[in-house]
């Protein structure tokens, strides 16, 4: 399992082909990357930034990440996150797993994002026409991670 | 001496993150919070406005009665928007 | 939607990061690749061959994307496959989805991909320590496959 | 003419994919089916002992009455093991 958090934009492409590397014998490979967009429901965004809590952040992600590992007997997690300032186009997070059944790697990335979208120490701040918006989690994120919660593998 | 953390929004309305040196009637969570409400009540409404978290060195907590000790790192956190 | 066959190997990170280029603003991208292992239950690998029916395989595989992409509101799909001989730890298969909301993402790729192990005109055949050997489609292939049949967006 | 293609483990058994003139008394799919077993019984058997389907010019056919023309391709698609 590994977590990182970077201030610094990162290729998920890359980050996924070096993950994989020597481990094609897994068989299968699912990645998510969330990526910057140029506006939120209509309103252009100009800048995302995200703010973290150096070292408890790296720490609680990986407590996720090792839950979700367990839970779906898929300890081949791959987390990268970025912080700081983001400009639109940029990867903000990439979650990837291997694993010798697809249907685990599925559920592993799908149940850890659903837990950093709710769970994971970060604030987002979108800056945009309108100025600076600190951003509060969403409802719909809320449910689907209490769904998640009852997600058996 | 202990050092306060704030993230998110809060972190804007605080001063820097800085080593302070607490009052000797400031030896709980509670009563730091009252503390730092009455030394900036800015920051004081906006926390008493969300549900923040308490984190002392890196643990969660829930008990508002927990004694500081020094050196401790105190860090208050919003609502966590996610990744 | 993109469906693309190649009797050539294919770099899975590279046609990912080529699909997603100038698209950052879709927000989410996830994406699954199917690899050649070097061992079937134990069994060594020494290759795979992937027979197709040249046109057909394209246009049904086509047809279920489609379907895919219809049924999850999802039309930015692609679909990379491999065909004729494959060596172990080559990707086999790529299926990514971009999509505003990461679940109509992760259900697209899923199913396409329970689709493609029972639908797709495809047929397999391992090359190992005891010789050649088609493989069937597995029961779990296709239990998976009757699931998906059922599961809404 | 017609053009037969056979698919995955038939195709090892087949004689190559060609163009074939039929005989004048094979004219729908279920004749030449019949026809195929005749002139090479181990192609027959191998078609009578899995689930085979029918495609007639890249559309799936169930309907073995089916009249062959000139110049049709006939693929035969044992089960598919997928992707």
């Amino acid at each position: 399992m590994q977590v990182r958090l970077t201030s610094q934009p990162f290729d998920p492409q890359r980050e996924e082909a070096a993950f994989v590397a020597g481990r094609a014998q897994m068989g299968a490979l699912v990645s998510f990357v969330g990526l910057c967009r140029d506006n939120n429901e209509g309103v252009a965004v100009r800048q995302l930034h995200i703010d973290h809590y150096a070292g408890f952040t790296e720490k609680e992600i990986a407590r996720l990440a090792q839950d979700v590992a367990a839970r779906f007997a898929c300890p081949d997690i791959l987390v990268v996150h970025r912080v700081g300032d983001i400009a639109p186009g940029e990867a903000i997070v990439l979650v990837a797993a291997l694993s010798h059944h697809r249907a685990n790697a599925f559920d592993a990335v799908r149940v850890l994002m659903d837990y950093l979208k709710t769970d994971a120490p970060l604030w987002k701040k979108e800056t945009g026409a309108k100025g600076a918006q600190w951003i509060e989690p969403r409802a719909e994120d809320r449910a689907r991670r209490a769904e998640a919660e009852g997600k058996s593998p | 001496m202990v050092k306060l953390v704030f993230l998110g929004k809060l972190r804007g309305l605080a001063r820097e993150d800085a080593e302070v040196a607490l009052p000797a009637d400031v030896g709980t969570l509670a009563e730091l919070k009252d503390w730092i409400a009455r030394r900036d009540p800015d920051l004081g409404s906006a926390m008493a406005a969300t549900q923040v978290q308490y984190v002392v060195n890196q643990c969660v907590v829930r008990d508002f009665s927990l004694p500081i000790a020094q050196n401790d790192e105190i860090a208050f956190l919003p609502p966590m928007s996610g990744g």
